[in-house]
């Protein structure tokens, strides 16, 4: 298991010797269970940083704000970011190196081994506690993780409060890194599509039927795409102005600005963003499972990515974010793709 | 006029009720939501708190003000107005109620929007006590409320275990229980003392608040340029929880629905609109005068603790506590107003 | 807004028939941004075209939509109306209500419906129309024709003879191809050498043309008008204007190598030259076989040239030019002997290819066209030829069919005929393909004059034999087993694209298909043309081909390229691809999918090629923000068709 | 007696294949059914995953999409792109539980004026059963 002392010591001495302008980690927050993201700056910030299977965000999100930060500034420190990375969020940088959003150079990769565990469920924990408040979670001895609450503390085994995606995981050591803590002892899936079982055993109308009344429920509060490290576009096509405005852009063209949905959160509009961001994410979607984790009215969402991540696997034989070599899902083909579905 | 009610005869009443068109919390998931309540049996009052407050019911995220049609003689436009129809909302949390005063505010005043209030007027809000706070992160005594303030509801419900200590506070109250009179008992003098004793329990369970917070409207003036904004927005990602689900958020955008455009045939749609995201203030030139999380957090911050009280005398918070359990990074506003209360010292 | 005037035609009846062509133009009138809607029984006519013109004068209109036949007809002459009228020609867009309406449906009312929505269509679309103007390039006057064969020859003189300058590449010493090798030719059994050689001298005579024999093209950039290419120019240790063929060296070297010429039949020395007539008719000396170029090492040749033309310190030279067009004719090679052991090829010497029979059968072949056995140097009384050698054989070898075979191999038992009259020539086949002029009867004459003997059946197995080489097959329309004790056998090897074939087309980034023979543009409107705008294909580099259909290919070719080189410049359709770069961060998918290599990356964002680009609009589609988008057909268009073809 | 369902189908077809495919069936008079608009785009491959939502979204009962065979595409391997991207939406639109009768690609070559027609004959024969498509359309 990932030593939490090592990854201080590393964290300070990249800061130390100023390889980075700054690291990104967890720290624990005043109040709650989940920890929050830690921005060090300082070497002696490090000591706030915390490695617990709490630790569910996946950082690389943080990128896309600093790549915006940098397109401001006029001479902008181009020191490499240091990132505390999972095996998700390394796929998650892998897909943005993939894509040339970031450089290898713009970050120093820490990656933290997840090992035979991963990172907690928040909903599947509550259920287990029944009511009582849990303060703290350690990884215990042999996949179990021992969780502190008012009533002292309790081992639970890891795969009861495990999140979905974790025992789904397809690189519990990250892929790609500058150092790796913890030990490399490589975990896959039997099924890595198993949850999915639930949706795809329904008839079509019962999908249909679940669909509509998931995202009825959405507010359009596009929690999911902007806690989503892929959704780095400038301007979505599920905002009212999807066209950036410059010095020519006449008035008719802002007047007839393209509304692929309209705002009104109706399940129509609904459909339309969440089936668009379905389709932009295939092939470039890691699983990191934030989408589904941030949403205020638990909207399945990991259903809509996790199943085309496993038709391109089916289909297409593509795996995303193990190769940032590897040509995109739908920026390639091969001539022996199926077309049994072409007339 | 105080009432006792035996849980079990809530359905009863609630039948009693059908002239009302009824919402109560209902349980989705692991989630609580209010919706139209279509068989009274399942209505449970047990519920914590909901993912969105009860104003989405007067105030909803999509509302169609007016359709307009065009045609040989020109575009016909035709306002579209809600009926009033008595709508009765179970299960409300004084905080929510306290925040649909607050709503009143800004849609009331010199021009009173009629969309709101005539669902507003026709609407009578049935409150629940909080015993136990429904939420970890309730804050309301820190600004000026409580478990059991009655500010805004037409009724109060308290949970006796076995029985409901119910207050009617308005003529809209008394009229719900005239309407089941007969499964109504009068309250013990025991009752009544219960009902405060488990207040005061309740109180007491409220972990989290916001120290001396009269300080911080004149504390954020001079703020506005303050660094804190970077520091406390650095983990934000633009995304409308906190003010989605916020109780006192209001800010809406209006947009033509165009369902066909010769002949010219659409509708004009006031939906929620959120100042946390990035083109909430996009100018049509391409400027956006809060271009940043860190002036889009303080914006949010200056509009509850600092606007809201200089134009109305209030803050524009009721303490739910939703911004800080739903958020995704955990920014937690009773932390920042902590940092900007201890902020230059 | 942007007015608009619509102009419906009735086609006689032929969409008034089934159209309310009244109809269509009183409900377009009421659609939003139409100043003008009116009808005319034929809107391609003289009136029809004069009434356009007037509405757009007299009601200021900025666009016009014609609703009438499919644009592939009129489109152009309406952009010339509209042009006429003072519009830019992109400001005219078709709806075609006859091909896709008025033609394939019989209900009026329907019909008039599905019309209306797809002038509106129209309406929508054209209002979003950007005016443009052709993308105008400059020409290089020049071409570049790759590969000395019959084809690559034909393609340079008639470029040549129309006033172009021609850089002719040939990767060998001499040009001439396989033609050269060849005895006679089918039907007509004229004398292969006799008709190529004048053409040959004429290549090396012409003022227009640059003949480059031993030489390569490294590397092709650029577009049509304008290409940059790099030809790297093989040492051949011997200047040409020296040497003045005295043959001493020859004499003189003690090297001995399989002539390629004779393929393999004779040897040669390591300098050489290829064969009597090569042009350009001079030595080289091949350094793989030379033991070295020091004089230590040998250095006899040098020594016994009187007229001191060979030159060890001669140096592969990079030669840079522009072109404009350029001719790829690179030919074919014959199916590799390795991969043909079942009928023991390259095993026994009386198995031989078709190339070798024709050196047999030359009178500056081996025997001086005598033909005799290469093992006994006897004269061989039963031949028995092979058809379909590799090809036709999707299980083991060519699934295609190699075309020339089966005319060469009637060409082959008739000359061995000639040769050796009292001979027996058998001829193994499937079945006897002789489309062409002549060439039937060609076939008929052998069998009916010179008795060769035609055996229906494949061959299943070649072995020697006490000095014979036995065939045994099945004749499958008796279903009797033959046994031949053949003197030698003669295999219709099948054609395969020429060696390094596959390399030069990614340099010229030419496209392939499955079999490694170069793709044409399309296979049945653009056969000489390859995928790459300004790139020809010319003969047995794109297909199997006998010499008058590579002649014919290559003279297509030729005009093809004129074509492009006898414009002053070129215009290019500005519907092409454009970069929103507030939105484009550089992800490059665009440039992956790009058929055409019309996107590149630079600094972080990408850039079009707008001469490349053909606006097909892939990388449009590809975009997750559709930051790039195809000119006149963006989203936003589409987006609004798609509304009002729903009746929105 | 109430009048026969008649879809509406939004047909993207490629210039150089699929509509001179269709402008043939015209040219031979081939009858077929006109509940199909034709949006001719440049290439099979341009035809972004938005444009299928959003014909949905607008109240299309069946889209096609279609283009040259392989190997044919005008611009050599656009249908091949098309063929990966619109294998994932079509995927994508049942899983959500669209009719798959719905959503349909055909390869219709120049010459394949018969097969256009059919093409249309059976996707028209295919969605009336199914009555109107509401699941995606916005409501009117």
């Amino acid at each position: 298991m990932a030593k939490l002392e090592e990854l201080k010591n590393e964290v300070k001495r990249i800061l130390k010797e100023g390889k980075v302008k700054y690291a990104i980690g967890y720290e624990r927050d005043t109040n709650g269970l989940l920890p929050k993201p830690a921005f060090i700056k300082k070497t002696e910030e490090a000591d706030k940083l915390i490695w617990e299977p709490t630790c569910v965000y996946n950082l690389s999100r943080f990128l896309v704000d600093e790549k915006r930060k940098m397109a401001k500034e006029k001479n902008p420190d181009q020191r490499p970011i240091g990132l505390i990375i999972k095996g998700c969020d390394s796929r998650a940088v892998v897909v943005l190196l993939q894509e040339k959003f970031i450089k290898r150079s713009d970050v120093y990769l820490i990656g933290v081994s997840c090992e035979n565990s991963g990172v907690v469920d928040e909903r599947k924990l509550q259920k287990k506690l029944k009511g009582k408040k849990a303060e703290k979670i350690e990884f215990g001895e042999k996949e179990n993780f021992v969780v502190t609450t008012s009533e002292g503390k309790i081992e639970i085994p890891a795969s009861e409060i495990l999140a979905e995606r974790c025992l789904e995981c397809k690189a519990s050591v990250p892929v790609i890194s500058d150092v790796l803590l913890g030990e490399k002892t490589k975990r896959k899936a039997d099924n890595p599509f198993k949850s999915l079982e639930r949706v795809e055993s329904m008839s079509a109308e019962e999908r249909w039927a679940f669909w509509k009344a998931e995202l009825d429920k959405c507010i359009r509060c596009y929690a999911c795409r902007s806690v989503c490290p892929m959704c780095y576009c400038d301007e979505c096509v599920a905002d009212t102005i999807n066209f950036a405005v410059t010095a020519d852009t006449t008035a008719e063209e802002k007047a007839q600005k393209i509304k692929w949905l309209e705002k009104s959160p109706v399940a129509s509009e609904n459909f339309v963003y969440h089936m668009v961001r379905a389709i932009h994410l295939a092939g470039r979607c890691i699983d990191c499972g934030e989408c589904e984790r941030v949403c205020p009215l638990d909207i399945p969402l990991r259903f809509l990515n996790k199943y085309l991540e496993k038709e391109a696997q089916e289909l297409f034989g593509y795996e995303p974010g193990f190769d940032p070599e590897q040509p995109s899902l739908v920026a390639c083909f091969k001539d022996e793709d199926p077309q049994d579905f072409i007339r | 006029m105080e009432k006792i009610l035996e849980k079990k005869s809530l359905p009863q009443w609630l039948r009693k009720l059908s002239s009302y068109e009824i919402y109560a919390p209902t349980k989705e998931g692991d989630l609580w939501n209010f919706r139209l309540v279509v068989n009274p049996e399942s209505v449970d009052l047990s519920h914590f708190q909901t993912v969105v407050s009860p104003k989405k019911i007067i105030f909803p995220q999509r509302e169609v003000l007016l359709e307009f049609n065009s045609n040989e003689d020109g575009v016909e436009v035709r306002e579209i107005l809600p009926e009033e129809k008595p709508t009765v909302i179970f299960g409300v949390r004084p905080c929510d109620a306290k925040a649909i005063i607050l709503t009143d505010k800004v849609f009331g005043g010199d021009f009173e929007d009629p969309y709101y209030w005539r669902r507003r007027k026709s609407t009578a809000l049935v409150g629940l006590a909080c015993t136990p706070p429904p939420s970890e992160n309730c804050f309301c005594l820190s600004v000026d409320g409580s478990p059991h303030a009655k500010d805004g509801l037409d009724m109060l419900m308290t949970d006796l275990r076995d029985r409901y200590f119910l207050e009617s506070l308005t003529e809209k109250g008394n009229d719900l229980i005239k309407a089941g009179k007969e499964l109504f008992q009068e309250p013990k003098a025991a009752d009544k003392k219960e009902a405060e004793k488990i207040w005061a329990e309740s109180a007491k369970k409220i972990k989290r608040q916001v120290k001396d917070v009269k300080r911080i409207p004149a504390k954020l003036k001079g703020m506005f340029e303050s660094a804190l904004w970077d520091e406390e927005s650095l983990s934000c990602i633009r995304c409308g929880i906190c003010t989605y689900l916020c109780p006192t958020c209001h800010c809406f955008d209006i947009n033509d629905e165009i369902v066909s455009s010769s002949p010219l045939k659409g509708e004009r749609v006031r939906t929620w609109d959120n100042c946390q995201f990035p083109d909430f203030t996009m100018h049509s030139s391409g400027h956006n005068p809060r271009p940043d999380r860190a002036t889009r957090l303080r914006q949010r911050i200056f509009h509850k603790f600092q606007y809201f009280v200089e134009r109305f005398q209030n803050y524009q918070c009721t303490g739910c506590g939703r911004c800080v359990s739903k958020c995704p990074v955990r920014i937690d506003i009773i932390e920042v107003l902590d940092k900007v209360r201890e902020y230059g010292k | 807004m942007k007015r608009t005037g619509v102009f419906i035609c009735h086609c006689g009846i032929n969409i008034a028939g089934t159209v309310d062509v009244k109809l269509v133009a009183s409900e377009l009138a009421r659609h939003s941004g139409v100043a003008h809607s009116e009808e005319y029984v034929y809107m391609c006519s003289d009136p029809g075209q004069n009434l356009i013109i007037k509405a757009i004068k007299e009601k200021k209109l900025d666009n016009v939509v014609v609703a009438c036949c499919s644009p592939t007809l009129h489109e152009t002459t309406f952009r010339n109306t509209s042009k006429s009228a003072g519009l830019n020609p992109f400001r005219c867009e078709i709806a075609n209500i006859r091909e896709q309406c008025s033609w394939v449906h019989k209900d009026m009312k329907k019909a008039t419906e599905k019309a209306i929505k797809l002038t509106k269509s129209a309406v929508e679309r054209v209002r979003r129309n950007e005016s443009l103007e052709p993308i105008s390039i400059p020409v290089t006057r020049k071409a570049l024709v790759i590969g000395g064969g019959i084809a690559g020859i034909q393609a340079s003189l008639d470029l040549a003879n129309s006033g172009f300058e021609v850089i002719l590449v040939e990767r060998s010493p001499s040009i001439g191809g396989h033609m050269i090798q060849l005895s006679e030719t089918f039907p007509t059994l004229d004398c292969s050498q006799c008709i190529l050689t004048p053409k040959m001298v004429e290549v090396s005579k012409h003022p227009k043309i640059r003949l480059m024999t031993y030489s390569e093209v490294q590397d092709v950039s650029g577009y049509v008008g304008n290409f940059k290419v790099k030809i790297l120019k093989k040492p051949t240790y011997v200047n040409p204007d020296k040497c003045n063929l005295c043959d001493e060296c020859t004499k003189v070297c003690p090297i001995l190598v399989p002539n390629e010429f004779d393929i393999g039949l004779t040897g040669r020395r390591a300098i050489y030259i290829p064969f009597p007539q090569a042009i350009p008719a001079t030595y080289t000396l091949d350094i793989s076989a030379c033991p070295g170029l020091l004089p230590i090492a040998c250095g006899k040749c040098a020594d016994v040239c009187e007229a001191k033309a060979i030159d060890y310190d001669m140096k592969p030279k990079i030669i840079e030019e522009e072109v404009g067009a350029i001719i790829v004719a690179s030919g074919f090679d014959l199916y590799d002997k390795q991969l043909m052991a079942e009928y023991g090829y390259g095993k026994y010497a009386d198995v031989l290819d078709g190339l070798q029979f024709e050196r047999l059968c030359s009178a500056s072949g081996p025997t001086k066209g005598k033909i005799l056995r290469p093992s006994d140097k006897k004269e061989p009384k039963e031949v028995v030829f092979i058809q379909c050698v590799g090809s036709r054989d999707p299980e083991l070898h060519c699934a295609y069919c190699s075309k020339i075979c089966c005319m060469y191999t009637v060409k082959h038992a008739m000359l061995y005929k000639h040769h050796v009259h009292d001979g027996q020539a058998y001829i193994f086949y499937i079945d006897i393909r002789s489309g062409g002029k002549g060439y039937e009867e060609f076939v008929k004459r052998a069998v009916e004059e010179d008795g060769v003997l035609y055996l229906r059946g494949k061959v299943s197995k070649i072995f020697e034999e006490n000095g014979k080489v036995k065939v045994w097959g099945v004749d499958t329309l008796s279903g009797k087993d033959i046994e031949v004790d053949a003197d030698m056998v003669v295999l219709a090897m099948a054609m395969r694209p020429s060696k390094g074939a596959e390399e030069l087309a990614k340099k010229l980034k030419l496209a392939m298909d499955k079999d490694g023979f170069l793709a044409e543009a399309h296979p049945k409107l653009r056969p000489v043309e390859s995928v790459t705008s300004g790139m020809f294909l010319a003969g047995a580099a794109q297909a199997p081909k006998d010499i008058p259909e590579a002649v014919a290919q290559a003279s297509g070719a030729a005009a093809k390229a004129i074509a492009i080189l006898s414009q002053e410049r070129l215009f290019h359709a500005p519907t092409v691809a454009k970069v929103n770069l507030n939105l484009c961060t550089g992800c490059a998918m665009c440039v992956s999918v790009c058929p055409y290599d019309a996107i590149s990356l630079k600094d972080g964002k990408v850039e079009v090629n707008e001469v490349l680009c053909e606006g097909c609009g892939t990388c449009s589609a590809t975009c997750l923000r559709t930051a790039i988008q195809v000119k006149n057909l963006t989203p936003l268009q589409i987006h609004e068709m798609i509304r009002v073809s729903l009746g929105g | 007696m109430a009048e026969e369902f008649e879809p509406t189908i939004v047909a993207f077809l490629c210039k150089w294949c699929s509509s001179a495919g269709s402008d043939l069936a015209g040219v031979s008079r081939m009858e077929y059914p006109p509940n199909v608009v034709p949006i001719t785009v440049m290439c099979s491959g341009s035809v972004s995953p938005l444009y299928i939502f959003s014909a949905f979204n607008r109240g299309a009962d069946g889209v096609l999409i279609s283009g040259c065979h392989p190997g044919d595409c005008h611009y050599i391997k656009g249908n091949y792109y098309a063929r990966r991207r619109i294998a994932l939406v079509k995927k994508l639109l049942e899983y959500v539980g669209l009719e798959p009768e719905r959503f349909q690609m055909s390869w219709v070559s120049a010459a394949e004026g018969t097969k256009y027609t059919q093409v249309i004959k059976d996707f028209v024969k295919e969605l009336k059963p199914l009555g109107p498509q509401t699941k995606l359309r916005r409501n009117r």
